[in-house]
C-alpha cells in the first residue's frame, strides 16, 4: 500500500502533482483569510487548512464526467475540482465573474462545467442530492460515480441516515466521503455519537467502508482509488472515514474554547504538506530549487486569481431577481405575477435539467 | 370520456411515463400498493419498478433524492402521500430546490415535480388534514399548482414536467372520486393563468383546489337570489394570475376569496391585499374571506366540518360583500 | 426462560391474565372493524390484530408511573395501559367523552391519567417525544421508564436515527420497542431497509437490542421486563424488536395486493391468542368453562364500551375552539386575536407542562 | 446601565436557568462553543452540562425532545441556530407541538420555547438569511415572538417560560451587536401587546424585530418633512394584536407594513387584510408593503441589500400612502 510513511515513493511525480494540489488549496484559503481580515470577502468563511490531503486525494480519483457534492467548507474541493481560484475569490468578492455571479459566496461555490454541485450551508443537506445524482445515473445507465464529501458533524443529521439507507438499499453509485476532523463547530465527536466509529456506523448499513489516514494524501488517493473503481463497477455505495483535522478555527468568528491549543499543535505535526513534503525530500525527490519553483507556480497562481477578483464587476443590481426561476424563451423571469408572463410550459423554454 | 378525478390523476402520470423516459414516479407505496389513495394503482404493472420506485419511509431522503435526479437530467415525480409529511422533507423543498438556481447564478435548475394530498373533510385529524398549499406559495423558487378540476388534474402534470423549476401539486383528498366528463383527448393545459369557470357582474368569488365545488354551488345559490358572481379558480397559486383576479374586481367591485388553509397568513390574506393595492378604489366593499378556523383540524364529522367554509359561509360572505345580507 | 413453547407454564394465573388482555384488544379491534364498516367510526382505522402479544408482554412490565409513546396503531396499547375501552370506542364516535373528547380519533388517543402519550399519526413522530420525556426524568431524577412503541418501517426514518442517537449518547431511560410486524403499508421490510436486522441496527448505537419472537406473550413480557429493568436502573436505553405480523390490513383501505394470502394464512398458526391458549389446555391450566368465562367477560367489557359510546354526545361546537391554547386563568381562549385576552404569561394561569 | 441585545438575551437565559430549576437550554454548541452568536457564553460554566446542553446535529431530533421534555415537566429553551435549519425541525414544530393540546382534547400542553437567529444583511447567503417568522404566524397553536428592542430582548423570554404553549422567539441576527441602555431592574414584559414607540397622526409604521431601527429612522426623516407617524412594534406576530393597528389607522388612515419577509403571502399581507378589513371605511390610501424581493437572499452586499427593506423604500412607501410622493 502506498502511504506516506511507507518506504520510498512510488510514484514521485505523481506525488509531486498531490503536493502541488494541497499546496493550492493551502495558500488559496491563507488567502481567503487575509482577504477576509481586508473585508474583501464577507459572510461566513470557513477554511480547510489542515484537511488539504482529503480532497487532493480523493479528486484524484475521478473522472471528469463523474459528480461532486460538497459542504460549506468547499473552497478546496472547488479548486481540487477544476474550478478556477479566480473565479471562486470574484464569487467570495460578490462579483459577476464569481462561480455563482456573486450570489453565492464562500458557503454556496456550484460549477456545472465540472458537475460540482455545490456548496451547500445545510449540515448533511448535499448527501440526499448526491444520492439523486447516483439515481440518474444508474437510471440512465451511465458508469459516472457522484462522490459526497460531509463532516463528521452531519453524520448525526437524520438526513445522513435516510441518504446512507437508501443508496445501499438501491446500490447507487455514489461515494460517500466523511471528513471527520473531530469537531463539528464547538463538539467534539464523542458529545455528538453513542458510536464514534463512524466506519463501522456506515458499515452497518451494508456498504463497504473503511476508515483512512486523512493526512496521509497517497493513503487517501489509493482508498478512493479503490472505493470509486468498486463503485463505477457496480458494486454499490462505498463509504470513506478520512481522519483529518481542522487547524484553523471553525469560521472567522470562532475563538476555539472547546480545544487545547496543544491538541492543534500536535495535529501540526502531522500537516499533510510537511508530511509528504519531507517524506519526498528524504528521498531526495525534492530538490529545495523544484520545491522554491512549485511554491512560487502556487503564489502566482493565487495571486492572478486575486488580481482577476479585483478587477471583477459587481452583478448589476438589475439582474437580482434573475434566477429565481430559469430564464424562459423570451428571456423573461417569471417572477410572481402573472403579469411577468411565465414562459414555462412553452416547449422552447426547455432546458435540461442541472448540466447532467 | 366519464372519469374521476383520481383516474384522470393516473392518465396524467401513465402518459408522462410514456412519452418521456426521464419522467419516473417514486413515493412511499407508489408501486406494490398501488399509492396510498390508489392513484397510481397499475402502473408498477405497466412501469416496472425501476420508473414505479417504492421508497422507504424517509421524506427528507427521497425528496431531496428526486432533487438530485433532477439536477441529474431526470425528470422526476415525487409523491407524498400528505401533505403534512411533507414538512420532514421541507428543507429540501425549500433549502435546496427553491434555492439552487438562484444560488449557483442560474447553473442549477431543478426540474422536479412533488405531488402530495392536501386538505380535510374526510376525519383524518390533525396530523393528516392540514392545506398548507397556500403556505408553500409564500417560497420564491417553487411553483404552485392546486388543480381542482378534472381537466386539470390530467392536464397539469405534463405542463409541470416541462418547466424547468420545482413544481409542486397539490391534490385535495376529498377530488379524488369526483367523476365527470373530460374530453376524449384531454392533455396538457396551461399553467400559467387563472380560470373564470363562471360569468357574473355582481360580485367575484376566487378560489381554488379543494373548495372549488362549493364555491360553485354557492354561486347557484346566490344567482336563485339575482346575485351573479364570477368564480374564479386560481389553479396556480405562485405565479399568483394577478391579472385575472384585478380584471375581474375591477368590474364587479367586490370579492370574497375562499380557501381551506387557516386564516391568518393564508394566500387568501395576500389575494385580499393585492385587491386593495390594484383596486382600491374601485372596491365597494371589504374584500371578505372565508377560511378555516384556526384550530388544528379535529376528527369529530360536526368538529371537523365547523371548522371547514362551507356553502352557507360563502354564500353569507358573498351576501355582505354584496351588501345583501 | 419462559416461553410459550417451553415446558408447561411457569405461572397459570399470570398467563391466564396475559391471554385475557390479548383476548381484549383482539375483541376491541373486531369491534372496531364492525363499526367501522356500519359507519360508526369513520377517517384511518388501523387494527392490531396478530400483534396482541407485543403490547400485552410489554405493558405487563411496566410501573403506573412509567409513560407510554405509541402510534396510529394504538387502540391496544392504550387499553392495556388502563384507557377503558369506553373511553376509546367514544373518542372514535367522535364524542365528548372519548378520550380526547373526540379531537383525535383512532389514530390520536391520549390519556394523561395513565401517562399515554399518543397516538401519534406522522411515522417516527413519537420517538423524539420519548426521548424528552425520558430527559425531563432524567434531569429531575426520577426512575421512571419511558417506553415508545413504533413500527419497523420508521426505522428508515431520520427521526428514528437521531432519537437513537440521543438517547444513547446521553444514557436515557427510554425504551424502544419496534413492532416488526414485516410490512409498512404494501412495503415489505427488505424493500425498505439495506440491513433488515433491525436489532442489530440498534446495537449499532451502542445500546442493549434484541430480537423477541413477538407472537409469544411470555417471550415478550420477559425480554421487556429485562429491559425495564435495566433501564429503570440506570442502563441507559433499550430496544426490542419485536418479530410479529398484522393478520389484517393496513388499513380500512387496503386491498393487500402486496402480500400473498398463504403467508398470511402461515403466520395465523402463530397467532398469539390461540398459542398461549393451546398451551394453557395442553397443559390442563384452561378448562374450557374458563375459557368461555373469560370470552364472556371480555365481550361483556366491550359490549358496555359500545354502550357507552353510543349514548355519549357530539362535543359542543362551541368547544371547537378551545385547547388551541391552553385555558387560561379566566377560562377565556386567547384565539388568534388580541381581541380575545391572551392570559399566558399571568401566574394564575400556569399549568403543569403535560400530567408530568 | 449600558448593554447589547446579545447581552439582554444572555441576562434574560441567566435569570430564567437561576429563578426555575425546570429550566434548562439545550441547542448546537450552546455550551462550550458559547452559541453560534456567542448569546450563550459563559453559561456553561455558570449553570454546568446538563442545563446548558450541547445537543448533536439533529434538529428534528433535540427539538422533539424538548417537546418530550416539556410534555414531563421541565421548561426548555431550545435553541435553533438559524431559522433555515429550523426546516429540519418542522415536523415536530408542526405536527406535535402545535397540535398536541388540541388532538388530546386539552390533556397535553406543551411548555416549550424555541429560540433561533432570523434574517438577512450580514452576506450569509440564502441558506442562512431567511426571514421565515411572519411565515411560521400562520401556525395555530404556537405563539410567535419577535423582540426588537433590548427591554424586549432581556423580558420576554420569562414571559414565554409562563406561558403553558410553545412558543418561538426570532431574534434577528442583525441586533445582537445593537448597544443602548437598559433599566438596571429590567425584567419580564408583556407579551400580548404591540408597543407604539413613536406617536403620529400622519400615517402609521407597522414593523417588528430586525426592521424596527431602520422604521425608526424612516420616521425621523419623515417629521423632518412634516410628516409625523406612529410608529408601531408589533412584537408578537401570533397572535397579532390586531386591536392596536386598528386603532392608529383609525386615526391615521394611512399604513405602510414593513417586514423583512418576502412579499407574497408575508405577514403584510395578513396585516393589510386586516386593516382593510377592520377599517375600510377609514383608509384614505391603499395599505403600503415594504417588504423583502422575492429571491433567495443573496450573498453578494450590494445584491443582499438591493434585496431588503431600507431606509429608502420605507420613506418612498410612506410618502406614497400620505399622497405626497
Ligand atoms: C442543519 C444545520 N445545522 C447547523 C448548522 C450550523 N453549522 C455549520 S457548520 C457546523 C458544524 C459541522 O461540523 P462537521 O459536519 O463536522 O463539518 P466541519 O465544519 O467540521 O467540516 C454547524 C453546526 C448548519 N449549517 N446546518
Ligand atoms: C411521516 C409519515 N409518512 C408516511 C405516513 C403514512 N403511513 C402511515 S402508516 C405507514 C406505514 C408504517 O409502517 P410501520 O412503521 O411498519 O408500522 P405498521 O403500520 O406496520 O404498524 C405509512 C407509510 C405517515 N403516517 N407518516
Ligand atoms: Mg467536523
Ligand atoms: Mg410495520
Amino acid at each position: 500500500m502506498s502511504s506516506v510513511r511507507g518506504q520510498g515513493v512510488p510514484d514521485p511525480e505523481h506525488a509531486l502533482h498531490l503536493l502541488r494540489q494541497m499546496l493550492r488549496v493551502r495558500r488559496l484559503e491563507e488567502k481567503c483569510i487575509e482577504l477576509y481580515s481586508a473585508a474583501k470577502i464577507r459572510g461566513f468563511l470557513h477554511v480547510y487548512i489542515g484537511e488539504e490531503a482529503v480532497a487532493a486525494g480523493v479528486m484524484g480519483a475521478l473522472a471528469p464526467e463523474d459528480a461532486v457534492v460538497a459542504t460549506y467548507r468547499e473552497h478546496g474541493h472547488a479548486l481540487l475540482r477544476g474550478v478556477s481560484a479566480g473565479s471562486i475569490l470574484a464569487e467570495m468578492y460578490g462579483h459577476a465573474e464569481g462561480c455563482c455571479r456573486g450570489r453565492g459566496g464562500s458557503m454556496h461555490l456550484f460549477d456545472a462545467a465540472t458537475r460540482f454541485y455545490g456548496g451547500n450551508a445545510i449540515v448533511a443537506g448535499g448527501l440526499p442530492l448526491a444520492v439523486g445524482l447516483a439515481l440518474a445515473d444508474r437510471m440512465a445507465g451511465r458508469q459516472r460515480v457522484t462522490v459526497c464529501f460531509f463532516g463528521e458533524g452531519a453524520v448525526a443529521e437524520g438526513e445522513f441516515h435516510e441518504s446512507m439507507n437508501l443508496a445501499a438499499l438501491w446500490q447507487l453509485p455514489v461515494l460517500f466521503c466523511c471528513e471527520n476532523n473531530l469537531y463539528a463547530m464547538g463538539t467534539a465527536l464523542g458529545r455528538s455519537e453513542s458510536q464514534t466509529d463512524i466506519a463501522l456506523k456506515a458499515a452497518g448499513y451494508e456498504m463497504p467502508a473503511w476508515a483512512v489516514d486523512g493526512m496521509d494524501v497517497l493513503a487517501v488517493e489509493q482508498a478512493a482509488r479503490r472505493a470509486v473503481d468498486g463503485v463505477r463497477s457496480g458494486g454499490g455505495p462505498h463509504f470513506l472515514e478520512l481522519r483529518t483535522y481542522r487547524f484553523r478555527a471553525h469560521s472567522m468568528f470562532d475563538p476555539e474554547l472547546y480545544r487545547e491549543k496543544s491538541e492543534v499543535a500536535q495535529w501540526m505535526e502531522r500537516d499533510p504538506i510537511r508530511l509528504l513534503q519531507s517524506v519526498l525530500e528524504a528521498a531526495g525527490q525534492l530538490p529545495q530549487k523544484q520545491w522554491a519553483a512549485l511554491q512560487e507556480d502556487v503564489d502566482a497562481e493565487i495571486s492572478t486569481a486575486v488580481g482577476f477578483a479585483e478587477a471583477g464587476t459587481p452583478e448589476p443590481v438589475s439582474e437580482l431577481a434573475r434566477f429565481v426561476y430559469s430564464d424562459t424563451a423570451d428571456g423573461g423571469n417569471p417572477g410572481t405575477d402573472s403579469s411577468a408572463g411565465h414562459g414555462a410550459g412553452k416547449e422552447g423554454a426547455r432546458k435540461e435539467g442541472g448540466a447532467g | 370520456m366519464k372519469t374521476t378525478y383520481r383516474e384522470a390523476t393516473r392518465a396524467a402520470l401513465r402518459d408522462a411515463l410514456q412519452r418521456d423516459d426521464r419522467v419516473f414516479l417514486m413515493g412511499e407505496d407508489v408501486g406494490r400498493y398501488g399509492g396510498s389513495f390508489a392513484v397510481s394503482l397499475g402502473l408498477l404493472e405497466e412501469f416496472g419498478p425501476e420508473r414505479i420506485r417504492d421508497t422507504p419511509l424517509s421524506e427528507s431522503g427521497f425528496v431531496g433524492a428526486g432533487i438530485g435526479a433532477a439536477l441529474g437530467g431526470m425528470r422526476p415525480i415525487v409523491e407524498i402521500m400528505t401533505v403534512n409529511f411533507s414538512l420532514l422533507a421541507l428543507d429540501q423543498i425549500i433549502n435546496n430546490a427553491a434555492t439552487l438556481l438562484h444560488m449557483s447564478g442560474g447553473q442549477f435548475n431543478v426540474p422536479i415535480v412533488i405531488r402530495m394530498t392536501t386538505g380535510a373533510g374526510r376525519q383524518l385529524g390533525a396530523q393528516h388534514s392540514h392545506s398548507l398549499e397556500g403556505w408553500y406559495a409564500h417560497i420564491p423558487g417553487l411553483r404552485i399548482l392546486a388543480p381542482a378540476t378534472l381537466a386539470d388534474a390530467r392536464g397539469m402534470l405534463w405542463t409541470a414536467l416541462q418547466d424547468p423549476d420545482p413544481v409542486l401539486i397539490f391534490e385535495h383528498g376529498s377530488l379524488y372520486n369526483v367523476a365527470g366528463e373530460l374530453d376524449d383527448d384531454a392533455g396538457a393545459v396551461d399553467i400559467d393563468r387563472a380560470a373564470v369557470l363562471r360569468q357574473g357582474d355582481d360580485l367575484t368569488l376566487i378560489t381554488y383546489g379543494g373548495t372549488l365545488p362549493m364555491v360553485l354551488e354557492a354561486a347557484e345559490q346566490l344567482a336563485a337570489d339575482g346575485i351573479e358572481a364570477d368564480v374564479i379558480d386560481l389553479r396556480t397559486l405562485r405565479p399568483l394570475d394577478g391579472a385575472a383576479i384585478l380584471a375581474s374586481v375591477g368590474r364587479t367591485h367586490r370579492a370574497v376569496v375562499v380557501d381551506e388553509g387557516w386564516r391568518s397568513g393564508s394566500i387568501s390574506a395576500e389575494i385580499a391585499a393585492r385587491i386593495s393595492e390594484g383596486a382600491f378604489f374601485d372596491l365597494d366593499a371589504p374584500v371578505e374571506r372565508v377560511c378555516s378556523l384556526e384550530v388544528p383540524v379535529p376528527y369529530a364529522k360536526h368538529l371537523e366540518q365547523a371548522a371547514l367554509p362551507s356553502v352557507e359561509r360563502v354564500v353569507a360572505a358573498a351576501r355582505r360583500a354584496a351588501g345583501s345580507s
